[in-house]
């Protein structure tokens, strides 16, 4: 069910004591954590110092390690994305906050023409271990351009590794070996679960990694397979179809590059009917790579046509209408209820 | 700098005193963007809005920006501008549709030539650009006024609009509303330049700086640029120096990463008691006439609470209507999807059901 | 077979003669058409005066129209894109020229945040009719940044139409028609078809419009589905494949942006298999959409799951090395011998 | 200008005269990078090379942006600047390796502390910032050197570049190379500013144009902007004038946007004659070390014309090796996919058949 991908050694410390923290409390731990023991390890944004970020996830790091080490840049994505390049270039690893997903665009061609290019370009001798963290996607009442989903962009762009956490453990797990891997790593943080609170181990990064994809509920009729924000939606799902007698498995993506092949066919082999669950808007987004991928190697598995419950094919509507635009438990039920139980 | 702190004219700037019709009803303007600025906060609070990042203590920029511009003139405003949007005759109720969570925009950018609020940073600067392009192309004597931060001068946008503005010589006007803050960062880390106006010369662009406090330099200063503007000398750029006195939005804690003292420091160089007290030394305004200022000021108050407590139930059609000129067929699939689920949602809450019908089950 | 979509009424002159073009001379020639029945219709782009561009696509239109009409700008993707939304929004028609794929990326924050999304955050009261065109794809060996397929983040953006025309006449015809869009239209010209020649009638904007996939070539065995630079592949498949027996059918999409499922639904079913074929990236790819959408639509009617045929997922490769990047005839033919025929 | 463009030294700069044994390793530098020129177009001519951007005509620039770094410092170079790089010390044919289309770079950025040839416009001016930052931070005295064209100043990159320098006060110098051309467009659609220099000042960085063609400026004043930033004082702006005599790149066609008036005043400028009169004049250069300089120069010509002309099959392989630092199922499986085709060619090829067998049948 794990990864064929063997994750870079992280020197970890020994397993600190487990704690109850939110999404945005583990990051900020997992950032404490990264800064303390790696001097070449730095934290930069717009408002990461003395605010603490927007969301307060960079919350007192200048006050522990310094405005050299959690830095606050001039307003300037593509200039931020660029200075960290060169800083990755010479020895450093830089942690870049990107305000919101959409303020991430000024930065789009150097993500795509450097970031995600380098290593390829210099055949491997360059690299440039940059970790982008994005507060992403909706569902949290934002007016436009701050609920973006932007994931697709960078799934599609070979050289990146692009990551979703859902739980607070996976969020400080997943950003330790993404701060450690040699390679960039756009960092999605849903911003709907910074309030969530779960139990984080600060130290233990030997969970399943980066390319691993786990079952986060086990069903047998039909698997529902999600990544970050939509992760609660299908667990939502699952337990309200329990009650109805259907029993729907859980994937939670969790990398969508590298992508869990293995574990996603294992599960929708498993109970022949699959849908996705993705808040982007659907069109050409990346849960139709999920589907076509699952239609393309489990073909004969399937009882069903894979369906797809997306956000729709329009622009983030503004916080009064974005619960008609969000993939929601009611829609996730209707699409397992088409999945032609008739025929089984 | 026209008028002191202390609203005494002073020998220190260059430009003339504007006539006092005007400042009176710059006067008029600025109480009436100040008591928007507190009714906007006050609706926050009571929840009525998502979000409002108020320009309290810039009403002077505010007010002058819509009133060197002819009807016939486009004002470009970011997400702190709806003060001066307003003063531009926009409906103040539209102009907060953005940020009561109703729609993107509320207004008709045609109707009053004022653009749609602009949050990405700097981007809405090119737009200005190619709009006063196209009106020049045609002939018409168009000039337009964009507004921006101090921090979205740091963006690549910001340059690439001044400078194809300086190459193609079009007529906008540029105000940089120097607020000293970019959310949390100050200015040092924005810029090492001696000013933001000197970013002018790197494109040949005219660039001054005002006190953005004063009034009454002000319609002098952006007067004047936008007469330059007009005449055909080209883009202009004015900075503006001035300072939010609240927290960027509701959801900003200022305390963070400012001290009580350097707020303190610009309360004695409010834009508005500054500009009161001139227009009571030189005895053009009175306590009456200030009383009728302030009853305006409340009547329009009054009207944006009204407004916006105002329930519109935002019409779902609305998401499929306007992503394109006619919705493709996908969308059509979709626009049918939900018109069946609302409809169903409906007969269920008829059926004395909550919406929700299937997770209700679990609470 | 053809669309469900109404174009828009474009006041076509009556059609002049028949005449054999270039993909590029008829896009030079729908510009000219354009520039010259419309005066609200502007060309700018970096290049695109004196020189003509660099594929010489808006040859002679300074020197027909004037520096006023055919503009070159300064050199700055984002500031252009965003001149020609104020242009728009000021009742042009602007018509942008990027230089290449990857030069288009520092305008990518103006194109997802303002150009597609401008009429809906006005409910429809400012539109803006720009059309984009893009030197598209490889296969011209071009050194790294000249090769690139952005079809995908556009496809996935609502609010943009996106066209990638095949033939010189459909070059025509669709750019005549995007011009004529309120809608803003991204359109992806293929780089290595720029000098194929082809039948063109300027003036003759009857045809299938944008939006509507047509059937290149009938066939019975196999679906292909293709659009721009991978339709020649696709047909050179067929020619090859009915040498051994096997009849194919090749869809060209034409517009990606409406897509036409009807078509491309009907041409599955009536011969139960398909192979996708685009030149870009596979993973999260448009290839991907198509794919997904082919199997939620017409599964019962697949004998075999839908095969793509793509680019790899790699950055393009340098020029040495491209032919083993681009999606091949050989590559076609292996997937489509791979569609199960001993289950038929 | 320290030189005129007889070669006679001149008043009007302000600089004093670099010592004439660096001006005579500048000049054995032009008189390679002039060959190197002259040897990479032929190759593009005989079809060894894809592209070449020929800097012709920019060889002092070149040269001197080699010639004013110290051994730990960074050169952050643009495709026009493969000369500079040799200039640096990497070896010649592997600065081709892009202009080859082998790989798209060739050398190690590591060996010479040069970054790979940047082409998408301005974004490798903010990496240079990066690169210096990084090595201020850990206190080493590394100055970055970054070149770009006049046309890659209107990008909204060199705008943040400069201002994050500026801001860090990283030691960075950015030369601009003002060759007057962006591809076809003029300098005139490029800015409406005094001069390029002149684009500092909305930083706060000291800007200095210079004669791009005569290398004794050109070291005095470039050698003079790395010392200051060495010495802590931050970012530095130097313009300098020149004149690309060729067309862009061999498929451009230059007569469609200059005239070959305008071409050929600017061969009475040029950087390696303007040099050459000089050291002669000054009694430094003869005949005898001016053929050894040539025979130098030859010798790098014939070694860059072998190893262009030496076919080295790149490795397929290599297509999946360095995407990530290790692949992803994905990419394993798409490389048994192109290795299983490679071996099926050849045991084709072994069979006598050409590669693309079944496409074979059609012809
Ligand atoms: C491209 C982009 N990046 C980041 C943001 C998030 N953001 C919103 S306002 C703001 C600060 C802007 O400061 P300034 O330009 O000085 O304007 P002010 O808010 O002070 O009026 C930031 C960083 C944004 N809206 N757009
Ligand atoms: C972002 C981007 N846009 C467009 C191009 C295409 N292009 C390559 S070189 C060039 C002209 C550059 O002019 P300049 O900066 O003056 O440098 P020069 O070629 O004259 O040395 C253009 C437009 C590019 N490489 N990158
Ligand atoms: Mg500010
Ligand atoms: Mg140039």
């Amino acid at each position: 069910m794990t990864s064929t991908i063997t994750r870079p050694a992280t020197q970890a410390p020994a397993a600190a004591a487990t704690e109850t923290l939110s999404t945005a409390q583990a990051i900020n731990r997992a950032l404490r954590d990264a800064l303390a023991e790696d001097p070449s390890v730095l934290v930069l944004g717009e408002d990461v110092g003395a605010l603490g970020g927007v969301f307060r996830v960079t919350d007192g790091l200048t006050a522990e390690f310094g405005a050299d080490r959690c830095v606050d840049t001039p307003l300037a994505e593509a200039g931020i994305m660029g200075f960290a390049v060169g800083l990755a270039m010479n020895g450093m690893r830089p942690v870049v906050e990107m305000q919101f997903d959409a303020f991430a665009y000024p930065a789009f061609e150097q993500v795509v023409s450097h970031v995600a290019k380098m290593r390829n370009r210099t055949r491997g001798r360059v690299e440039l271990p940059i970790v982008v963290r994005v507060p992403y996607a909706g569902g949290i009442g934002g007016v436009e351009h701050h609920s973006d989903s932007s994931e697709s962009y960078y799934a599609h762009t070979p050289g990146l590794h692009v990551v979703a956490p859902s739980t607070p453990a996976d969020a400080y797990a997943l950003l330790r070996e993404a701060i450690a891997s040699p390679d960039p790593v756009i960092f999605l943080e849903p911003k709907k679960l910074y309030w969530s609170t779960g139990e984080v181990t600060p130290g233990d990064t030997r969970g399943p990694g980066i390319g691993s994809a786990v079952v986060r509920r086990e069903g047998t009729d039909a698997t529902l397979i999600a990544y970050g924000p939509s992760v609660p939606v299908a667990l939502e799902a699952a337990e309200v179809a329990a009650r109805d007698g259907r029993s729907l498995q859980v994937v939670d993506l969790r990398s969508l590059v590298p992508y869990d092949d293995a574990a996603v066919c294992a599960a929708v082999e498993s109970t022949g009917r699959a849908v996705v669950v993705a808040e982007a808007s659907g069109f050409a987004g990346f849960a139709a790579e999920v589907a076509a991928r699952v239609g393309e190697r489990c073909f004969h598995s399937l009882a069903a046509p894979v369906r797809r419950v997306t956000g729709l094919d329009i622009p983030y509507p503004p916080p009064k209408l974005e619960h008609l635009y969000l993939p929601s438990v009611d829609r996730v039920l209707d699409a397992v209820d088409d999945l032609q139980w008739e025929d089984a | 700098m026209l008028l002191g702190p202390d609203g005494r004219p002073t020998t220190a700037g260059t430009g003339t005193l504007p006539p006092p019709e005007d400042l009176l009803r710059g006067y008029a303007s600025i109480v009436a963007a100040r008591r928007y600025n507190e009714q906007a906060s006050a609706l926050v609070r009571q929840g009525r809005l998502a979000v409002y990042p108020s320009s309290f203590g810039q009403e002077a920029c505010q007010v002058a920006a819509a009133q060197v511009l002819a009807d016939g003139d486009w004002l470009f405003p970011t997400y702190r501008d709806t003060a001066a949007v307003a003063a531009r005759g926009v409906d103040p109720v539209e102009a907060l549709v953005l940020l009561k969570g109703d729609w993107h925009s509320g207004y008709d950018p045609y109707e009053r030539h004022v653009a749609p609020l602009a949050t990405p940073l700097a981007t809405q600067l090119p737009h200005a650009v190619g709009v006063a392009h196209a009106a020049r192309l045609r002939g018409e004597p168009t000039v337009v006024l964009a507004l921006c931060g101090d921090g979205a001068t740091s963006e690549g946008d910001f340059h690439e609009a001044l400078n194809f503005a300086a190459v193609f010589s079009s007529p906008v006007v540029f105000l940089v509303q120097n607020n000293r803050y970019a959310i949390s960062v100050p200015l040092s880390r924005q810029t090492a330049a001696p000013s933001l106006a000197h970013k002018g010369v790197g494109y040949g662009v005219p660039g001054e700086q005002v006190d953005g406090n004063d009034l009454a330099a002000l319609l002098t200063v952006l007067g004047g640029a936008v007469a330059r503007a007009r005449a055909g000398e080209g883009p202009q750029l004015v900075e503006a120096h001035t300072y939010r006195m609240q927290a960027h939005t509701n959801a900003d804690d200022a305390t963070r990463y400012r001290s009580d003292e350097e707020v303190a420091a610009w309360v004695g160089r409010d834009p508005l008691t500054r500009l009161e007290a001139y227009l009571r030394a030189e005895g053009v305004l009175d306590d009456e006439r200030a009383a009728a200022v302030a009853a305006e000021a409340e009547e329009l108050a009054r009207h944006t609470r009204e407004g916006i407590n105002r329930d519109v139930e935002p019409d779902p059609e609305d998401l499929f209507r306007h992503v394109y000129s006619r919705p493709t067929p996908q969308l059509e699939e979709q626009r049918a999807l939900v018109r069946d689920e609302l409809a169903r949602d409906e007969a269920a809450s008829g059926a004395n059901v909550t919406t929700d019908t299937r997770q209700e089950a679990l609470r």
